[in-house]
């Protein structure tokens, strides 16, 4: 919080960022590399967008460390969730 | 539990808690579980497309993602409108934060009206829930995100009208950045979706 | 951070100068300690419906196909001349299930309890957000009548058993129930976003509200295991909540999720209900674990035994609770190897709970040991608990659970851990802080009645459950005589259900005495067990807001007997006279 | 109602019931010490006169014994168990020709389907009986479990076989009979109104009696085909 | 089934607003009550009225029939002493059919008839139903009984009207249900024995009948007009004729199916209107038949 109130994250560049990451998905997502190689870039950008929201406008990257853990520890049990279960199915 | 080393020295401390202020924490704790609602749901649709290799169609073949990555650039402003409002009130900035806000549930409320679309065009095209696990998980999934940015922009709404009573200052703002963290985080999972539903 | 603290303590300031009028102090209430109360009452009434649910389908199993006394008062559908049907006792089974997990155990352990204690034993005025807390009790109690409606519909009350087993539960022409299953779903949906509202509140008010001086390590353990109850149900419960709306669209809309014929999976409502079900599961145990905890140390007269490993059990336990649901799937058809590392943490995961048992024994040992009302119930916790835990062991192992999964011996095993475990530990607790929320104190002795007839019929009831099971006898079935296999056990199955009646009726007394307690017991101190946590440092029953100020916390929890003072308890917010208990408190275990 | 578990009448049998009396006793002296340990404490250390409890605030070591000792307890079963478990059910422990049934359930009936003559599922020879499951004894026997409309759960205690049929699944199970006898099959996962009464009739011939039968039946069958 | 649906959806939000009211009202849970009483009849005058008999034969050799392994059921088994039970689906007697359901299908235009307050009887005996098909008028009470001490579940599978599945696990239980509206026909079966099936035809009128064993049905008291009677048959499927009676005559009428008609498609569940099939309800009937 302290460090925000005088100048703020460039937000305008972030918007830039998301906007071009969703552009480059779009198009890679026909492209029509193999599919393994699709799905690994279009999931890499994803998260890279996913990442750029939660640090920046979410302003995870200012919050004290004891937050960004708390907001990321769901993560965990939601990994062990869809792996294990898919474990089932191959 | 992970300030132990902030409070585990005896006595007194000074600093409790994180040093986040009750409400976010409250939200951010809020979209913890959020987080686990949307896993079941996207976790389901990973596992019967992938793990039980049902047929599924190519990306583009029964959903228009042309209109959907609008939509999808249309969430992207929206967030940014919404970090706006929230910069402008931090620097006491009435105007603007009212100016932001507005865009941002209009934007929100254009996304809505555009799944609608699609949604009916969908429909008249006969692609309905009841059409195999593809109508299933996608109608479920997207209706679902769509139906946490009605939410949203209704809460937008009010915290608008709020911001237009001026409820908010440079020092006492939470209510924006709070609808602002729901906020985001609803164009953070339509990042995720619109990649696996749409793209892949 | 003045803003931390700073709006409840305005809250509760401002609310003392002028008090509120009647229907927001008590009906709409925002008060952590009335809305604890408030679901006392409900979730009370909840409790004796499941019983009655049970004691009616216990009749059936005692006496099979013979007319039920007073049976005769339900409607045809369900028990045409008093005899019940079939499809009615599938009803039973279901609902007694659900009514007990999700609107009795759960909400009487984490509703009343967290509500009331957490701002109590931490030492601020209110709970972190009071109108959040209000709407996760009403949102609960609609749920509620949601469920006690659903009996009433065409069909009747869902029949797929409480773990709704898709696609019995997604086909209303297999099961039967179109209306009704649709209602529980419904109702266990708004059940769960109440107690998402609830675990928000618990959690941040944990995190950020505590005392001055109340470090991490000097929580009492009971506000320790809410806590961590709170943050599992934050995380399993809205994946149960997805997998009930895939359910519903089943049933309305035609999706087909888990219905096979166009490639959906019956096993992924299985995975997303344990993976919900089994932190349910101690959602259920733990917040027991924790009173008991705090009741033990206070009857033993005596610090816990091993506070620190008491704390990383639950945690252990918490987390291991995501990675142990498979144990209920191994006969499922779900992959063998799977169901391999599925035992291996279901094993692991006793371990801890162990641990916890002989803490407990290790806090009674060379201690003082009184014998009041909820220190017997808390004995009678560890103790029961202890069987339920033992009994899981045989079906961690996935041979033996070849055998007796789906038998009598599971329904043995978790009766023994919610009844014996948990129920045990609710009355240890509802007679412990009783004083504290009512002002009056349970008379001991009708107490120590209660607790001897409980303790007594409970065994009669459930310990034969274990031989049932053994013998190979189902569960959920309506007529045990239907198979050669079970010939010989009707004389045990009406014993049990003659037990079972008892207990019912011991419940009823419980409830006289607790009525008549309300009313007539005598005044309470306010410290009558002389316990050392905060909340017995306020007024019985406290002031609405809790405290005039603050008070300052300068020990652990549980200092009781320390030799070098007068009184054998020293409070928690007490400037140690003498030499400093807090030195030892921060030296304890490791 | 005697406390012991129904006549076992098939080889993995044996291996469960091995476990569940091993696990049975490790989980008596348990018992017995928790138990016992509590009932002591609370007669040697009750209130009294002149009684004042011991200050401390626990033992490292003894946390460490209690923490160790069910641990190794626990990880000594998991082994024996996985490793019964395997030879139960990982699919490498399947035997080669064996005689395979298809076992498909609904409700609330058990239709099972013999290979015929050719021993082979899946053609005109094949022949389906209701609520009749008949098999030798001494031979394997696969059973591949289906279900139509809901789950079902395949039980033959004395076999100490249980596995659930699930709609949209395949599943196969193989268990060997030890002795001859009428037996039931009972429904073990509640799937409706009639679950409670779900079952079929199990019978295991000795070799000849099953062959003569299954002769008479996969005749029959060749008669009513021509 | 979408009836159920729509049913299910109007429950949840009554449950959602008004459910706060509910509890313990079991009584709501009666289900069917009676169908609402219809407008006096147009009293057929006895001195006019009608009479259609008939015949019903089959030429060729019916498919034979097989013996029902009762042994698991020794309750039903000792109840055929007379040999052991046969699948009733289809019953010849020297070139007579029964068990056709033949009724008025049109020519009645808009006349009214006043549901019977007798109840029809179906009974559950021997692990049969008896009888293995019959009419009922929409409205009008069925009273099922269980004559054997084992579980029945009766399980009616409609597509017009609200189906039901209700148990009867004892001796002399008994209950009375209705169809609020015509569908010919109701399959109904037990899912605890498989082999256990039987047909309800429900019309708005009392005109229909099920051929006997050897074949006759008649239609009485019909007043006169042109009729197209239909005879209905569950494996053979369905034939219709023209029939015209005056007053006081009594036409004779005969059906004639072949073996060879096995296998036609069996129309059920079918709007009873003027122009005949809907291929969608019928196709949508046939699967609710198969499943």
């Amino acid at each position: 919080m302290s460090e925000a109130g005088k100048q703020h994250p460039r937000y305008m560049l972030v918007f830039g960022g998301l906007a071009v990451l969703t552009a480059i998905e779009v198009t890679a997502a026909f492209m029509g590399f193999p599919r393994s190689v699709t799905i690994l870039i279009l999931l890499g950008l994803a998260v890279w967008k996913a990442l750029l929201v939660a640090l920046y406008f979410m302003h995870l990257k200012f919050e004290p460390r004891a937050l960004a853990v708390l907001a990321a520890a769901p993560l965990l049990p939601a990994a062990i969730m869809i792996v294990v279960i898919l474990m089932d199915y191959v | 539990m992970t300030s132990h080393a902030a409070t585990m020295e005896g006595g007194r401390s000074p600093e409790r808690g994180l040093g986040v202020p009750t409400q976010k924490l409250g939200m951010w704790i809020f979209l913890a579980s959020e987080i686990m609602f949307f896993t079941g749901l996207i976790g389901s649709y990973i596992i019967l497309r992938f793990g039980a290799s049902n047929s599924w169609a190519a990306p583009g073949e029964t959903l228009n993602v042309t209109v959907t990555a609008v939509n999808t650039f249309f969430l992207i402003c929206s967030s940014v409108t919404m970090v706006k409002a929230f910069a402008a009130i931090e620097d006491g900035n009435q105007k603007m934060l009212k100016v932001w806000l507005l865009a941002t549930a209009i934007i929100g409320a254009a996304f809505v009206g555009i799944q609608a679309y699609e949604y009916t065009e969908l429909i008249h095209h006969g692609f309905l829930p009841s059409s195999g696990l593809y109508g299933s998980t996608f109608y479920s999934m997207t209706g679902f995100h769509g139906f946490h940015v009605t939410v949203g922009v209704i809460c937008m709404l009010w915290v608008t009208l709020k911001a237009f009573r001026g409820g908010y200052t440079q020092e006492d703002h939470h209510g924006v950045e709070v609808i602002g963290l729901y906020w985001h985080f609803v164009d953070l999972v339509w990042i995720i979706l619109f990649t696996i539903v749409y793209l892949i | 951070m003045a803003t931390i603290t700073a709006e409840p303590t305005g809250i509760a300031m401002v609310e003392e100068e002028h008090p509120l009028p009647f229907i927001r102090k008590y009906i709409f209430a925002t008060d952590h300690k009335i809305i604890g109360i408030q679901f006392l009452f409900t979730c009370l009434f909840f409790l004796l419906i499941g019983g009655l649910l049970a004691v009616m389908l216990r009749y059936q199993l005692g006496y099979p196909g013979q007319a039920m006394p007073g049976g005769d008062l339900l409607p045809e559908t369900m028990a045409p001349g008093g005899i019940v049907l079939p499809e009615f006792y599938n009803s039973l089974v279901t609902m007694h299930g659900t009514f007990m997990v999700f609107f009795a155990i759960m909400p009487l352990l984490v509703g009343v309890y967290a509500n009331y204690l957490i701002p109590l034993q931490i030492g601020t005025h209110d709970m972190a957000f009071p109108r959040l807390n209000m709407w996760s009790y009403w949102l609960f109690f609609v749920s509620g009548l949601v469920m006690l409606y659903s009996f009433a519909v065409e069909g009747g009350a869902s029949a797929s058993g409480w773990t709704q087993y898709a696609p019995l539960s997604a086909m209303p022409e297999a099961s039967g129930v179109s209306t009704g299953q649709q209602l529980w779903i419904i109702s266990i949906a708004i059940f769960g976003f109440s107690s998402l509202l609830g675990s928000v509140n618990y959690i941040t008010t944990v995190i950020n509200m505590r005392a001055p001086g109340m470090t991490w390590f000097r929580l009492p353990l009971a506000t320790w295991s809410l806590f961590i109850t709170a943050i599992l149900g934050l995380l399993a419960i809205p994946v149960l909540t997805a997998a009930l709306i895939m359910l519903l669209f089943d049933q309305t809309i035609g999706t087909t999720f888990f219905l096979p014929q166009t490639g959906g999976q019956p096993l992924l409502w299985q995975h997303l209900f344990w993976f919900f079900g089994h932190p349910e599961v101690y959602i259920l145990i733990l917040p027991a674990m924790g009173f008991v905890s705090d009741i033990i140390a206070n009857g033993s007269r005596k610090p816990i035994f091993g506070y620190h490993s008491m704390v990383f059990a639950m945690v252990a336990i918490a987390f291991l609770g995501f990675i142990v649901w498979g144990h209920h799937m191994f006969q499922s058809g779900m992959n063998p190897a799977l169901g391999m590392s599925f035992m291996v943490s279901t094993l692991i995961i006793a371990v801890p709970s162990a641990i916890k048992v002989f803490n407990w024994m290790g806090t009674m040992w060379r201690g003082n040991i009184q014998f009041t009302t909820p220190m017997l119930f808390a004995v009678g916790f560890v103790m029961l608990f202890a069987i339920g835990g033992l009994s899981g062991i045989f079906m961690a192992s996935t041979p033996v659970d070849i055998f007796i999964h789906d038998t009598y011996f599971i329904v043995a095993h978790i009766h023994y851990v919610l009844f014996g475990g948990s129920l045990f530990a609710i009355f240890a607790a509802i007679y412990y802080w009783f004083p504290k929320m009512f002002g009056r104190m349970i008379n001991e002795t009708m107490g120590k009645i209660h607790f001897a007839l409980t303790f007594i019929f409970f065994n009669l009831v459930f310990f034969p459950m274990h031989g049932l099971g053994m013998g190979g006898m189902m569960r959920r079935i309506y007529d045990p005589s239907q198979y050669e296999h079970m010939a010989g056990m009707q004389d045990t199955n009406t014993l049990v259900s003659i037990a079972a009646f008892a207990l019912y009726g011991s419940g009823l007394l419980f409830l006289v005495m607790f009525f008549w307690s309300l009313f007539r017991g005598k005044k309470a101190p306010a410290n009558p067990w002389n316990a050392t946590t905060l909340e017995w440092q306020v007024p019985s029953p406290p002031l609405h807001g809790n405290w005039k100020e603050i008070p300052e916390v300068y020990h652990g929890p549980y200092e009781y007997s320390h030799p070098d003072m007068e009184k054998d308890w020293l409070s928690q917010n007490e400037r140690p006279d003498v030499a400093s208990p807090a030195r030892h408190g921060s030296s304890t275990g490791h | 109602m005697d406390w012991s578990l129904p006549i076992n009448a098939s080889t993995q049998g044996v291996l469960i019931d091995n476990l569940f009396w091993i696990i049975f006793w490790m989980t008596a002296a348990a018992f017995v010490l928790v138990e016992g340990g509590v009932i002591w404490f609370l007669w040697r250390y009750r209130s009294r006169e002149g009684h004042t409890a011991t200050y401390t605030h626990g033992n490292t070591k003894a946390e460490i014994v209690w923490t160790a000792v069910p641990a190794v307890a626990m990880i000594a079963l998991g082994i024996y168990s996985g490793a019964v478990w395997t030879d139960i059910r990982s699919p490498d422990s399947f035997p080669e020709d064996a005689l395979t049934i298809s076992v498909v359930a609904k409700q609330f009936e058990w239709n099972i389907t013999y290979p015929g003559a050719d021993r082979v599922l899946g053609n005109d020879d094949d022949f389906r009986i209701r609520n009749r499951f008949e098999f030798p004894m001494g031979e394997p026997v696969i059973v591949r479990l289906e279900s139509e409309d809901v789950i079902h759960s395949f039980f033959i205690p004395e076999l100490r076989v249980k596995q659930d049929a699930v709609p949209g699944m395949t599943i196969p199970i193989w268990f060997e009979a030890t002795q001859a006898g009428e037996f039931q099959i009972a429904c073990a996962e509640l799937c409706g109104l009639g679950h409670y009464r779900m079952r079929a009739r199990v019978v295991v011939h000795d070799q000849e009696s099953f062959d003569s039968w299954y002769r008479d039946q996969s005749g029959a069958v060749q008669t009513a085909a021509n | 089934m979408l009836r159920d649906k729509a049913q299910g959806w109007l429950a949840i939000v009554a449950a959602l607003t008004v459910g706060c009211g509910g509890g313990g009202d079991g009584a709501a849970a009666g289900g069917d009550d009676g169908a609402p009483a219809e407008a006096a009849a147009p009293a057929v005058d006895p001195a006019i009225a009608a009479t259609i008999l008939g015949t019903v034969n089959f030429e060729g050799t019916p498919p034979a029939q097989t013996e029902i392994d009762m042994s698991e059921e020794p309750v039903c088994a000792d109840k055929h002493t007379a040999g052991a039970p046969m699948t009733q689906q289809v019953s010849v007697a020297d070139g007579k059919l029964g068990h056709v359901f033949v009724y008025v299908k049109e020519g009645l235009g808009d006349m009214q008839f006043a549901v019977p307050s007798s109840a029809v009887a179906l009974d559950q005996d021997g692990c049969r139903y008896h009888p293995h098909v019959l009419g009922i008028q929409a409205g009008q009470d069925l009273s099922i009984t269980n004559s054997d001490d084992v579980l029945h579940n009766i399980n009616t599978q409609p597509t017009i009207n609200r189906g039901f599945n209700v148990s009867q696990p004892q001796a002399g239980m008994t209950s009375t249900k209705n169809f609020r509206s015509a569908e010919v026909m109701i399959p109904v079966k037990c899912d605890v024995h498989g082999w256990m099936n039987s047909y309800i035809g429900v019309l708005d009128h009392p005109y229909f009948a099920v051929s006997a064993a050897d074949g006759t049905f008649s239609l009485d008291g019909l007043p006169p007009g042109d009729y197209v009677i239909e005879a209905w048959h569950e494996l053979y499927g369905t034939m219709t004729q023209n029939v015209t009676v005056g007053e006081k005559e009594s036409a004779g009428i005969t059906f004639l199916f072949t073996e060879s008609m096995a296998g036609n498609y069996v129309p059920l569940g079918e709007p009873l209107v003027l122009g005949g099939h809907d291929a969608d309800t019928g196709a949508h009937a046939h699967d609710a038949n198969q499943s």
